[in-house]
């Protein structure tokens, strides 16, 4: 068992970094306080080191998939982190500017960052997890520190109803998948997911096992935001913080699709590389309406978050098509593998639209009394590239990016998908893939157009910079990012491939006996 | 189904004494029909705190689906998860009431509907 | 890895592949020119070259802001060498024709085969003999312009001429050109020349509509023409006419012609003839084409006298002479152009008798003479037709400068009822003489005019060749109109009580008005004309080694030359039966037609040439002045008052509709422009409304789903919880219908 | 010829665009021209270094490894005929920093410096020798041209540019697609997943022919709206209208050409036996377009409009001789690729000039200016003469190219036999009814001419003279024009340089498309084991009957 804690050496990092951050959260000191963040940042960098040099799992259905999974979780982690830091606790390090004393009481700061390194925590968990218990514990770990950190993100109703909605819903989803889980404990017997892979590779999926595993995998389409649980996302995008909402489309997402991943590598790839036709079929349907709603009801958002947050339901429709391409025959290359292709564009997305958001977090927009409040509607963007250059040019690459145009990280992430999609015969939903990026264009232009090219008829109100210069470098490192990971695209590929090799479970020929274990064990009982 | 009934018999090999009639199938049976009750007092019931029960009583529900199957499999997996279940349950409880409070602060009721502002 | 080695190997057979088929065909095609045809001297290129120069200078000369005669100047120098140029191709013309070649043009090689179109000249007496008028009628009608137009000097009188030398040059390409798209470059070029200089007068509205409907009338022939020659090329793998009339494919076609056996001859071939011919209709004003042609009179005189009389107007002649050989091949080609000319002659005989306007009366006769030459053509009497080009070129172009002169010294008065005793007035002298000339030929008065002999060629070869006399008959008629309105001109405007009204076109120099009489330059190029027009009898006589005269002897020697069989009949007395089955003809037997029992020549003498003087007689009797000038029949005392005034009333509506050229205008309008701007209208309709309509409406769709999309999104939690719940079932269920489908996991 | 100039002439225009957009607001256009100027060098030398006996070899070949997972290559590469489009890319670009001078008056840096961009992505769509390079080119021109039209169009700018965008970009997704699936099976068959082009053309042929019927439509999905072939040519005239005069010179110019290159180089070489099973359709559709566009040319008010319309129909031409699918054919599209980018760019100038003095594009309100403006009424006439396809201009060669391939196609129309032996079967109807194009086109051009240049003048009553330019065309304005017209001259002169230069690379292009016509055996339809031993006895050599 110990050996296993080789596995999580970056969690144990983070795990500790958390309760340093806990303390210096709340220390008095001011600039110890503020030292926090610092913490999880380089203990994020820490964990990121060591995760890619943690060996792989040579048990696990994907035996490689930890190092880089963790990586790119601590990547974009540090992104968040630099976009987080001094979300909360803004009036009351004023008043303590003021003169007015520290009440840790007040003070949310320890709670939110452990709170975020426990999610993150999780999510690392989730990569590394080859257990249905340890999976739904590290689920569960992911999402319910979200929960208090969009309830405390802001001082406003919405993040309250942000986090009404996102926690009950999320209890919901958990419930459902939960039930999953336990169904596809019943039929296979084992909570261990490589176990259970060979257990439904030598005798089918059985109707229990199959309604486990949809009933699974709609859960976690909550995660992943995805239909039918894809309801929650706008409002609670829109009720957050921006910097949290940034958090949310990445974190819970990145979850969710290590969970599906590992569900669906349960049910296994046939030789042909297609999943069992009922849950392809589910998960094709889902994936079609997924991007379908995702795209066309951005369209009339006026919000920007709700406008990301749509898009980012879109996206998750596109990395479906991975799951369905699957990872291909053994040691298939890139192009075929839809999981590899998964990976990589998780951390496209994840640059991309960290990037937005933190421009968002970066500009406020100033109300007719003087007053400012945050950026949301697309107004505020208006002319962002003549006001603040830097944060214009970051919307620009970064929307123009997520709509996939070439040469732009995007475009490559989706080349990934477009192309385990072909070769996996998946035409179709490529088609629809190609569509929905078509229909996305129209929104992503509106933010280009907004920030960079339209005058607009009247002078629009001016978007003043916040005052976190953090969330500034946060947003140019995602930019850079979007332009400058297109040099080094071809290690991070190559690692997304080696992540994604499947080995697939070999069935026993044995087992046809095992199965009439139990029964011989129960005599036993019986006749003593 | 195959195996299902299978294991029925195996129940009751399992507990002669036990009453014959209750067998892995009621079982599940159980599971389910708590898991879609509290599904449907999730969907019907304003009250947060209600709604909040409902959904612990659709974990209660899986952790129920759980023990039979792990006893089913004879193995302790099972009845770990639901060990695991019931702690999870119990942070999402203390969240839960810590939250309803916060909101009960700045709304004065408990009814979910009074939070829709954000919509479209 | 047997798929990367195949990669490899054929991309390698891919190249050596190529290498094979590309560069082969440049020898091959080298092969085929160099066959039976010589190549001549460069100095040729002059002809060509001298023009454009010409052109060019006049262009040089408006940037400058010239504002002297040098333009013109220029222009006769230049074509003046170039006539000059001409006459001495002519003179070293050693019978065998030849090319030269100024450079490469178009050319595609594929597999053995290829496409050559060369910027080069195809020298044969055919060609001598159009390029000697061309080039002669266009100096002297640059040294008449370059008086004529000298009321407006400075940069129009350069667009003038530069058009002027740039017409010349394409003229040059159309006729000497080797190869059918080089006839074609010249086609288009004559047309765009006389599409600017129509519109010379770009700031009068009929002008620039004149231009514009000369341009695309004559656009609709030459889509014929384009046509045919792609065809040629794809039928018979050659554009150039060395190649093509060597042919072996196209001289077979033309023995089975000679023996009326068409079977043998494939319908495409056939088209071909076709489809040249509607070019011709088009350029060379026949019906249904002709429309352009009188509204083209909108330009200057010189240009209405070289382009639309002399010359441009008989490149379609030139086109069907130079093409001969195809158009034997095809059983219809031929007659349907006799035909369409002699229509042609008389519809517009008949408009042309109605007119007051001269110069129109001089248009619609000059398409009433072409049809003539089509006629010719059409009878198989290439020599008659050429003939009569070149004697309707001398005539016509001395008759619209004769006018042109009236024109010019009236300020633009060309109604007939306005003007009288023209040629009595102080220093007339002259354009009245020369414009007696001209109508006498125009007329054909038998034995003293050219005009005479060159219709008698045709209007015998109708009688000659059977099947034909109706033709024949039709054009003899057709020659009394002409003699008709011809003199009418004549009696009206030039003999008779001196009157005169100025018409509307005041030059800036003088404003009350008073006819100044023309200069030097005119006078001169009017006599050059008449002389000319009178000596081209001689045309008819020398070189009788050939029966029809130098005309015929130079047509003979080119390919155009068809010896009809009737027509060596008709030479040939005697006719032994053997002869007359060894020239079985194209309508079969060689039995050559006669008029009242003469041979058909003599008996054309004597119809045709009464006919021109009953012409006449009648002209003068309904117009002429009392007294010897209206040889004694005529009545006219004041200008606008005649005999006809009162004889056209009993004639009902009938003189109004050809006045009104029989409608035919209009009838174009409603039946053919009108649909098709109401089709296009609808067109565009459909443009906006279904096409770019569908295509916004794709693009609406997903704004469509949205909307209905968006009351899902209530904010309302129950709501949220209620519609995952109903999608979690709906997936499940679906995914079991599946199941029972059979679809099994 | 080596790779440096090629690269140089994408390069040089990149920095360009940096160094004018950091420049003053003043110096945007002097620098701007330089750089332009500067392009024109390496031009001269890839021109200079090119052997042409060589054409259809790939010179200046270089290629750098990108993401060689995905076979992404930055590779490229100049036959013949890239090269002289590259060539015509570069002359007009210059051109166009020329006609904007006066027109652009605020944002000059922002406007120059993406018209530098969308120069260096035009060469690099001609350069690419790597399917995703290309794309990648051919996808990025949309931005600079979506931006030069939604900031410096005119009223209807953001729709025209929304739409023009969404239009284009719609269409190449579905390109995409089926570029992906062509790799896709090149890589089942070579076992490597590879995406340059010369492996791609050589062993994608081997697909079944009705997979290269879906994979040809859905580059045709992409291609046909970029050319535009009729019906998806609706946003064509709106963007040209709205687009400031230099978009519209750079779209006629080049971006259309974009479209007919792609079926060139790519929709031909890669699915010929369905290209050529499915010819009559496009020839059809490209036929109707002549006839359709040139109609509506007839009764349209706004001139700018109008040649927009002539260049839908004109384009027609172009499609038509690539359905044919014979030498002539290709030769004759290639040709009017080059020759409709002279005439029509030069008709968009005109019509920009225009506008600046006259702020109105409406044929009602503003003609008869041969009166006040002879040197633009030369120009005017020159260039729509030009475009009516007069012998002797660049319009000729092209069309006549193009209607003889039409009936060519048909071998049973010649004598011999052998002129058709090629291509595919469109027929003489085709080239009859393109022909009325001829007529349609003089028809509507040179009413179009005789409203705007002659007659009496007409003016709008606000009018006052231009407060910089002349009335007539100023000296900058005619050094714009001029290379235009010689250009226009040379090709009408001399078409024979270009037609000899093009030759290899088209000969083989047909014979290698065509190869394939005699192979539609049955086992052509079955799977991939079959196509393998089939395509195994299929050199491409037999080409050349």
């Amino acid at each position: 068992m110990t050996e296993k804690l080789a596995f999580i050496m970056p969690e144990l990092i983070l795990f500790i970094a958390t309760c340093l951050v806990m303390i210096t959260g709340q220390w008095p000191v001011r600039a110890i306080r503020n030292f926090t963040p610092w913490i999880c940042g380089i203990a994020l960098v820490l964990a990121g080191m060591v995760a890619a040099m943690t060996p792989g799992d040579p048990a696990a259905l994907f035996p490689n998939i930890m190092p880089y999974a963790k990586f790119i979780i601590a990547a974009v982690a540090i992104l968040l982190v630099i976009n987080l830091s001094g979300t909360v606790d803004r009036e009351l390090e004023d008043d303590v500017d003021k003169g007015k004393p520290f009440l840790p009481l007040r003070s949310t700061g320890a709670e939110f960052y452990a709170f975020f390194m426990f999610s993150i925590t999780g999510l690392m968990l989730t990569a590394s997890a080859d257990d249905l218990i340890w999976l739904f514990l590290a689920l569960e770990l992911t999402s319910l520190p979200t929960y208090i950190m969009v309830a405390i993100s802001t001082h406003k109703n919405a993040s309250r109803e942000a986090a009404v909605k996102y926690f009950f819903l999320g209890a919901l989803g958990a419930a459902i998948f939960l039930y999953g889980f336990a169904l596809i404990y019943g039929a296979a017997g084992s909570t261990n997911l490589s176990e259970i892979a060979v257990h439904f590779a030598d005798n089918g999926l059985g109707t229990i096992g199959l309604a486990g595993v949809l009933i699974a995998l709609l859960g976690m389409s909550f995660k992943i935001a995805a239909i039918p649980m894809h309801f929650y996302t706008p409002d609670v995008y829109q009720g957050a913080a921006s910097p949290v909402s940034a958090m949310l489309a990445f974190v819970p997402k990145t979850a969710g699709f290590l969970a599906i991943i590992a569900i669906t590598a349960t049910v296994g790839w046939n030789e042909f590389g297609r999943l069992p036709a009922t849950v392809e079929s589910m998960l094709w349907i889902m994936a079609a309406l997924t991007m379908f709603v995702g795209n066309t009801l951005a369209l009339l958002q006026s919000s920007v978050k709700r406008m990301l947050a749509y898009s980012s339901i879109a996206h998750s429709g596109y990395m479906l098509v991975g799951i369905l391409a699957g990872p291909g025959p053994d040691g298939a290359p890139f192009y075929r593998n839809g999981i590899a292709a998964i990976l990589f564009y998780l951390l496209c997305y994840g640059v991309m639209t960290i990037g937005v958001f933190a421009v968002l977090g970066a500009i406020e927009k100033r109300n007719a009394d003087g007053t400012t409040s945050e950026a949301d509607d697309i107004e505020d963007l208006r002319g962002l590239c003549k006001t603040h250059p830097v944060l214009g040019w970051t919307v620009v690459v970064c929307s123009l990016s997520m709509l996939g145009f070439p040469p732009l990280l995007g475009f490559i992430g989706k080349l990934g998908l477009f192309s385990a999609g072909v070769s996996a015969g998946q035409i179709p939903i490529v088609i629809i893939l190609g569509l929905n990026s078509a229909i996305a264009a129209v929104y992503y232009l509106r933010l280009v157009a907004v920030a960079y090219l339209d005058k607009g008829d009247k002078p629009a109100t001016v978007a003043t910079l916040s005052p976190y210069a953090s969330r500034r470098l946060a947003g140019v490192c995602s930019a850079a990012g979007v332009v400058l990971l297109l040099i080094v695209a071809q290690p991070l590929i190559e690692g997304a491939h080696k992540a994604a090799d499947f080995n697939a479970p070999v069935p026993h020929q044995t087992d046809h006996t095992q199965q009439d274990q139990p029964a011989e064990h129960a005599l036993a009982d019986h006749e003593e | 189904m195959d195996h299902l009934l299978h294991s029925t018999q195996l129940a009751q090999l399992a507990f002669p004494e036990a009453v014959p009639a209750v067998t892995m199938a009621h079982y599940l049976f159980v599971s389910a029909a708590m898991f879609v009750m509290g599904l449907i007092g999730f969907l019907t019931r304003r009250n947060m705190i209600v709604m909040f029960l409902c959904t612990e009583l659709m974990f209660q529900a899986a952790g129920l689906a759980l023990i039979a199957f792990g006893r089913h499999h004879l193995g302790a997996d099972g009845q770990t998860f639901v060990i695991f279940v019931l702690c999870v349950a119990a942070a999402e409880a203390a969240m839960a009431l810590a939250l309803v409070v916060l909101l009960f602060r700045h709304k004065e009721t408990l009814s979910a509907q009074a939070w829709k502002e954000l919509n479209g | 890895m047997i798929n990367t080695t195949f990669l490899t190997n054929t991309l390698a057979m891919l190249q050596d592949g190529h290498a094979v088929d590309t560069h082969a065909p440049a020898v091959s095609h080298a092969v085929s020119q160099a066959s039976e045809v010589g190549t001549g001297p460069k100095w040729i290129l002059l002809i060509i070259g001298l023009p454009m120069l010409t052109t060019l200078l006049c262009g040089l000369y408006a940037m400058l802001g010239n504002k002297t005669k040098l333009p013109a100047w220029t222009t006769v120098a230049g074509a003046g060498i170039a006539f000059i140029a001409t006459l001495v191709m002519y003179m070293s013309f050693d019978g065998t024709p030849y090319t030269v070649h100024a450079f490469d043009w178009i050319q595609i090689h594929f597999g053995e085969k290829s496409m050559v179109a060369n910027f080069s000249f195809y020298i044969d007496t055919l060609t001598i003999y159009w390029m000697l008028f061309v080039t002669g009628l266009a100096t002297l009608i640059a040294l008449y312009a370059s008086e004529y137009m000298s009321h407006d000097l400075g940069t129009s009188y350069c667009r003038f001429f530069g058009a002027f030398g740039l017409f010349v040059f394409s003229m040059a390409c159309l006729v000497m050109g080797d190869n059918l798209l080089m006839l074609y470059l010249g086609w288009e070029g004559v047309g765009l020349c006389s599409y600017l200089l129509i519109g010379y007068f770009y700031k009068k509205p009929e002008a620039v509509a004149a231009a514009k409907k000369a341009f695309i009338v004559n656009r609709i022939g030459d889509l014929g023409l384009a046509l045919g020659v792609y065809l040629t090329f794809v039928h018979f793998g050659t554009l150039e006419y060395a190649v093509l009339f060597s042919d072996p494919t196209l001289l077979g076609y033309i023995e089975s012609a000679k023996v009326g056996n068409f079977e043998a001859i494939p319908a495409i071939a056939q088209w071909i003839p076709l489809l040249f011919m509607v070019g011709a209709f088009g350029k060379s004003a026949q019906f249904p084409l002709y429309v352009w042609l009188p509204d083209a009179m909108e330009g200057p005189t010189p240009v209405s006298a070289l382009i639309h009389a002399a010359t441009m107007v008989t490149a379609g002649v030139y086109l069907i002479a130079r093409t001969y050989p195809v158009f034997l091949t095809s059983e219809h080609a031929l007659p349907i152009v006799a035909w369409v000319g002699t229509i042609t002659a008389l519809l517009s005989a008949t408009i042309a008798m109605a007119q007051f306007d001269i110069k129109r009366i001089m248009a619609y006769s000059t398409v009433s003479q072409l049809g003539y030459m089509f006629a010719g053509l059409g009878l198989l009497t290439t020599t008659g037709a050429a003939f009569h080009v070149l004697t309707h070129a001398f005539f016509k172009a001395l008759l619209f400068l004769a006018c042109g002169a009236v024109m010019h010294g009236f300020a633009g008065q060309l109604d007939l009822r306005k003007l009288s005793g023209v040629a009595w007035m102080k220093g007339w002298g002259i354009v009245g003489v020369t414009m007696l000339v001209g109508c006498m030929n125009l007329a054909g008065l038998p034995y003293i005019t050219s005009g005479f002999y060159s219709k008698d060629m045709i209007l015998a070869e109708a009688f000659i060749t059977p099947g034909y006399a109706m033709i024949g008959w039709i054009l003899v008629f057709t020659a009394i109109l002409t003699a008709y309105y011809t003199f009418r001109v004549y009696f009206r405007v030039f003999v008779g009580p001196e009157h005169a009204e100025p018409g509307d076109e005041h030059h800036d120099d003088d404003h009350e008005f008073h006819p100044h009489p023309p200069g030097w330059a005119i006078n001169t190029v009017l006599i050059t004309l008449a002389c000319a027009s009178m000596l081209a009898i001689s045309l008819a006589y020398i070189d009788k080694a050939e029966h029809h005269g130098w005309a015929g002897s130079m047509i003979s020697q080119s390919t155009a030359s068809f010896h009809s069989p009737y027509a060596e009949a008709a030479h040939h007395a005697h006719i032994e039966h053997t002869e007359m089955h060894a020239v079985d003809g194209p309508v079969g037997h060689a039995a050559p037609g006669t008029v009242f029992g003469m041979d058909a020549h003599t008996g054309m003498i004597i119809v045709s040439g009464l006919g021109a003087i009953f012409g006449v007689l009648v002209a003068a009797f309904f117009h002429g002045p009392k007294g010897w000038q209206g040889l004694f029949l005529g009545g006219r005392t004041e200008a606008a008052k005649c005999r006809m005034d009162s004889v056209a009333k009993r004639f009902g509506p009938i003189p109004k509709m050809a006045e009104n050229k029989w409608y035919v205008d209009e009838i174009y309008m409603a039946i053919l422009v009108t649909p098709l701007r109401i089709i296009s209208h609808i067109f565009h309709w459909i443009d906006k409304l279904l096409i770019d309509g569908l295509v916004n409406l794709f693009g609406f769709l997903p704004r469509l789903l949205a909307w209905i999309l968006k009351p899902s999104q209530s904010g309302v939690l129950q709501g949220y919880a209620v519609s995952m719940a109903g999608g979690v079932t709906i997936l499940l269920l679906v995914v079991f219908v599946i199941i029972l489908q059979g679809g099994a996991a | 010829m080596s790779p440096i100039w090629t690269l140089l002439l994408i390069a040089i225009p990149l920095i360009g665009a940096l160094l004018v957009a950091f420049d003053s607001e003043e110096g945007a256009y002097v620098s701007a021209m330089r750089t332009m100027l500067f392009t024109l060098i390496p031009g001269a030398f890839m021109l200079w270094n090119f052997d042409f006996s060589q054409g259809a070899v790939h010179q200046g070949a270089a290629s750098i490894n990108w993401i060689s997972d995905l076979g992404l290559k930055l590779s490229i590469g100049t036959d013949a005929i890239s090269l002289l489009l590259i060539i015509l890319t570069v002359l007009l670009g210059p051109i166009v920093i020329a006609a904007s001078k006066t027109a652009i008056k605020e944002d000059r840096r922002k406007y120059y410096a993406w018209l530098l961009v969308l120069q260096a992505a035009m060469v690099g769509v001609f350069a690419a020798r790597d399917l995703m390079l290309f794309y990648i080119c051919f996808e990025f021109t949309l931005l600079p041209m979506f931006i030069l039209i939604r900031c410096y169009g005119s009223t209807n700018r953001v729709a025209a540019s929304t739409k023009f965008f969404l239009y284009t970009f719609t269409g190449s997704m579905m390109t995409l697609a089926g570029l992906i699936y062509v790799v896709y099976f090149v890589a089942q068959q070579t076992g490597m997943w590879t995406l340059d082009i010369t492996t791609l053309t050589a062993i994608a042929p081997r697909m079944p022919v009705e997979h290269q019927a879906w994979v040809l439509f859905a580059m045709l999905a992409g291609f046909a709206v970029k050319v535009p072939l009729f019906p998806f040519h609706t946003w064509l005239p709106l963007a040209h209208t709205e687009a400031p005069t230099a978009g519209s010179v750079i779209l006629a110019g080049v971006l259309l050409k974009l479209g007919t290159y792609g079926i060139l180089r790519f929709a031909i070489p890669i699915t010929p036996d369905a290209f050529i099973q499915y010819a009559p359709f496009i020839g059809v559709l490209s036929v109707i377009g002549i006839i359709y566009a040139g109609l509506i040319c007839w009764v349209q008010e706004d001139i700018k409009k109008l040649v927009a319309y002539s260049s839908v129909s004109h384009l027609g031409f172009c499609v038509l001789g690539l359905a044919a699918l014979n030498v002539s054919g290709l030769s004759g599209s290639v040709l009017y690729m080059l020759s409709h980018g002279l005439s029509t760019g030069g008709l968009f100038l005109m019509i920009g000039f225009m506008y600046e003095r006259y702020h109105t594009r409406d044929m009602r309100v503003v003609g008869g200016l041969a009166s006040k403006m002879p040197v633009w009424t030369f120009f005017m006439v020159f260039f729509t003469m030009a475009s009516v396809g007069l012998p002797g201009l660049n319009g000729f060669p092209s069309e006549v190219l193009c209607l003889i391939a039409a009936f060519q196609s048909d071998a049973s129309w010649s004598a011999a036999h052998e002129a058709g032996a090629w291509g595919t079967t469109l027929g003489p109807w085709f080239a009859v009814f393109a022909g009325t194009g001829m007529v349609i086109a003089a028809m509507y051009l040179l009413i179009m001419v005789g409203k705007i240049c002659f007659g009496p003048l007409r003016e709008p009553e606000d009018h006052h003279d231009h407060e910089e330019l002349p009335t007539d065309l100023s000296r900058r304005e005619i050094w714009t024009l001029i290379p235009l017209a010689v250009a226009c001259l040379v090709f009408g002169l001399k078409p024979v340089y270009l037609l000899d230069a093009i030759s290899d690379p088209i000969n083989q292009t047909v014979a290698a498309a065509t190869s394939g016509q005699q192979l539609q055996h049955p086992e052509h339809h079955q799977d991939h084991a079959l196509i393998e031993t089939h395509s195994v006895n299929n050199p491409m050599t037999e080409a050349t009957p």
